[in-house]
């Protein structure tokens, strides 16, 4: 399941660490050469929106679970694991928000995250359930995306 | 982590300079900030994003909430911000559309007054 | 035994990860405002050479077991642990080199590490067998250190 | 990681300007790049440390490799160092005694001449 090579960070489910994923994360991602700075940075905020949630659904319950992060790079693309024991959720099921030009928009201060998460990274993939969620993230090389931008 | 929040008046604004990283960590102090700022009767904020490192959608929050606080005391919230990496978040979530957004805290105070 | 709050990395046993290792401890300790800038660079400089022995102590087994490297925050102290699996050594029968003046020393290009170790760090302990090595870093706070100076 | 190793000529020296991290992984394109260095007769060295970020063990090691190297051509090696925390490693493991630190290239030449 996890590459040997991969790298793996397991914090503590609290709102301090989240920046230790995003350095671990964009260390790993900045030695990739095939990755370019600005799609390290979108990682980076892919990363952190992820880590959040993790972290928020682990309050939710008042555990001492721990966020597990995995990352390694794969000869085409470099995928990330965000692994919480939270709460769970059912990511076909959110709710919508009214569109921006909308005023009642400004109700809506969350929400944001998952939607994030889709524009910035090539690949996404939650698996949610009452176990708790693991979110799979692809940023594949930017090689790979100039030619057919096929998936692996 | 650190996170810089320097205050200083310009025209008849209030400006909020952001420096560091605005995560799920650092974001409450921010929104803290905003809302003593709303309740000392600062009304017209200019929210300079130009020193933040990074930015994720709990910034987004900060921003939106402080945003409507300001709306309901009939009062604006303007931002200030060039760098590319914390505009393509406005851009993806819609928010460029919400909030006036200028090159300097200078252009911000010029086009509201 | 690893405290709830610890963060944990796991690395490949690559030269190329140290890198990683030496980033997650100094970030997990630059967030310490007791330590001084200078003593994370000292930390910085241990956990490099205790990991930089983990993974050559691998490399001679060719296995593919990896580095853990924990680190934790105490109320006085910051710990950072380094796991390895490979050979394990007799850290009381190392090798002892000529003193620095005698032209003798320059065939020693090696076994600066663990005095250096040694040297940086309020705090050292190597716990070897033929399973692998644990190494203890224990830097304490310079509060503590500019007080009576007690072990915790 | 990157590491800058940089080689220009002066004085009758060749000065090798190592940048970044010198560590386990590092080490092996710095040492090797040394000794091309002395294979292609270059046999008075400086090599200046200013930009080095971080040097452990691993990085001395390579030092008295080439001092060595260099000795046993009748050749040179001369170091460059003013930050505190790498010459703190030397100072530690006692090789303040076994090389020459200056504090300037220009320093090392002049000294050297
Ligand atoms: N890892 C997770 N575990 C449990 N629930 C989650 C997780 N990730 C997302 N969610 C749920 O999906 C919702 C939307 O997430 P998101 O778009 O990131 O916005 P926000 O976190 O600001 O609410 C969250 O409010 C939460 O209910
Ligand atoms: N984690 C370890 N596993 C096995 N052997 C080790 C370990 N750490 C140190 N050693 C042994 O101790 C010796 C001295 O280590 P050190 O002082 O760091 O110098 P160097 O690594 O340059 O030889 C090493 O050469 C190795 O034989």
């Amino acid at each position: 399941m996890i590459d040997e090579r991969a790298v793996q960070l397991e914090i503590p489910a609290g709102a301090e660490f989240v920046a230790l994923a995003r350095l671990v994360v964009s260390a790993m991602a900045s030695a990739e050469t095939q990755l370019s700075d600005d799609r390290v940075d979108d990682l980076k905020i892919a990363v952190s929106e992820a880590c959040t949630n993790a972290i928020e659904a682990h309050d939710a319950l008042e555990t001492d679970e721990r966020v597990l992060v995995q990352c390694w790079a794969d000869d085409d693309h470099l995928e990330v694991r965000i692994e919480d024991r939270g709460t769970g959720f059912d990511v076909s099921n959110l709710p919508e928000h009214p569109p921006v030009t909308d005023p009642e928009r400004l109700k809506f201060e969350r929400g944001l995250g998952i939607p994030l998460i889709r524009a910035l990274v090539d690949e996404v993939e939650f698996a949610s359930s009452g176990e708790g969620t693991a979110v799979r993230l692809v940023m594949r090389h930017d090689e790979e995306l100039d030619g057919n931008g096929l998936r692996p | 982590m650190d996170l810089g929040l320097d205050v200083s008046e310009r025209n008849g604004y209030t400006v909020l300079a952001v420096r560091g990283e605005v995560d799920v960590y650092t974001a409450p102090r921010f929104r803290e900030r905003l809302i003593e700022l709303v309740s000392e009767g600062k009304h017209r904020i200019i929210i300079d994003l130009e020193g933040v490192d990074f930015l994720d959608s709990t910034g987004l929050g900060v921003l939106v909430g402080g945003l409507k606080r300001l709306r309901s005391h009939d009062g604006d919230l303007l931002l200030v911000c060039t760098q590319s990496r914390i505009l393509k978040v406005f851009e993806i979530t819609g928010l460029t559309k919400v909030f006036s957004i200028y090159d300097s805290v200078d252009d911000a105070v010029g086009a509201a007054s």
